[in-house]
């Protein structure tokens, strides 16, 4: 299945890109998508367990991805 | 209660005019601006991007439990986002309440929330010419406001 | 810094622009206004008087306490005297700093110890008619802002 | 010697004045001027100690005062 991925700010930076599709095999965790992204991750720049939010909100490493999801990787917020 | 993400320049005055009630007895008014220096380095600018959508959809979230929390639907927030100078408000946070007490409470909550949870980023700019990405969680020799 | 006793309207943007300062990255605005309730009674309008010459020195010594105990001098009270109306602004506190957390503890000493000690008194007008002074040690069921 | 009081809000609307001169003896304190003003309080508004000011500072009972000394009885306050 389709998953998009969203990148923001200094992870946009280390990807060269804000936004990506990525194909995973059904039943994929959030774990599962974040193993495929760090095989892009030539930099290192994704931390251990960055925070996840699918669909805008935030979500954890087990939670199972549909087709469709918005995956969002979010650096350290900066706001205020 | 409202909030918003927007690009235009903030203005503390219509969001403090929004929240008055006549049953309000306390207004408290927060506003966030770019300031000239951060952990020691002269500042020249701050640009903050944000997911927008998210963005939006949280400080929502955290304005109503403010507003449940606190007992008052009184409240409004907006955060900037785009290229500020110095002095530029970035957030601005309008409470009223019957009570001073629940009215700095929840503003103080609002704002400590929106720095917790809303996906919003800044890249500050210095005088030096060099750009960063501000990270709170790294070791800091000081809190940033 | 900077106190007043007023008789004439209050601008609380006029005081959120004269704590604004390069350094600073937080501000926050506390506004009293008259509200349309006070335990239970519809009121119509709050006469305030003060021993306005001990009012202001009070006041500033408190603001002074504030600058120094918080380290900002970007503190500016105003305390309205006079007949207000409800929605009217009778105080307003604007303290500007370069972290949030002392700014708002600023702001909530200033406007705690002016209801402690700065001579001020008010009489609220009840839409029934009546009329009567405000003694805020007595017993109530309610705290007022 | 002379002393000047003030009186504001309900206790000046209990005297039915808001400033008053009286006469007290030399070396007088806080606590004998209260016991004097208390002798006009007909309606028995002053509280057993009320808040005094001298010269627009607050003052104890033990002060000791001085001719033209400025004397506030001071209500409970109501600002903010």
């Amino acid at each position: 299945m389709t998953i998009t991925a969203l990148l923001f700010a200094s992870y946009a930076e280390a990807f060269g890109c804000d936004r990506l599709e990525l194909e995973v095999p059904d039943g994929s965790t959030v774990g599962d998508f974040l193993q495929r992204l760090r095989g892009m991750d030539r930099d290192g720049r994704l931390p251990p367990a960055p925070l996840i939010a699918v669909n805008e909100r935030y979500a954890r490493q087990d939670r199972v991805l549909r087709a469709g999801d918005e995956v969002a990787v979010i650096p350290a917020v900066a706001g205020g | 209660m409202r909030v918003a993400i927007v690009r235009s320049p903030l203005d503390p005055s219509a969001l403090l005019a929004e929240v008055a009630a006549s049953a309000n007895g306390a207004s408290v008014l927060f506003v966030g601006t770019v300031r000239d220096t951060n952990e020691g380095r002269a500042v020249e600018g701050i640009e903050y991007t944000a997911y927008e959508s998210m963005a939006a959809r949280e400080l929502e979230a955290i304005v109503s439990e403010a507003a449940s929390r606190f007992e008052t639907d009184d409240i409004v927030a907006e955060h900037r986002v785009g290229a500020l100078a110095i002095g530029d408000a970035s957030v601005v946070i309008a409470v009223a309440h019957p009570h001073r007490a629940q009215a700095y409470d929840a503003s103080r909550y609002v704002i400590e929330e929106l720095k917790r949870r809303v996906p919003i980023w800044k890249r500050e700019a210095y005088v030096d010419g060099t750009r960063e990405w501000v990270d709170p969680t790294a070791t800091r020799t000081e809190v940033a406001s």
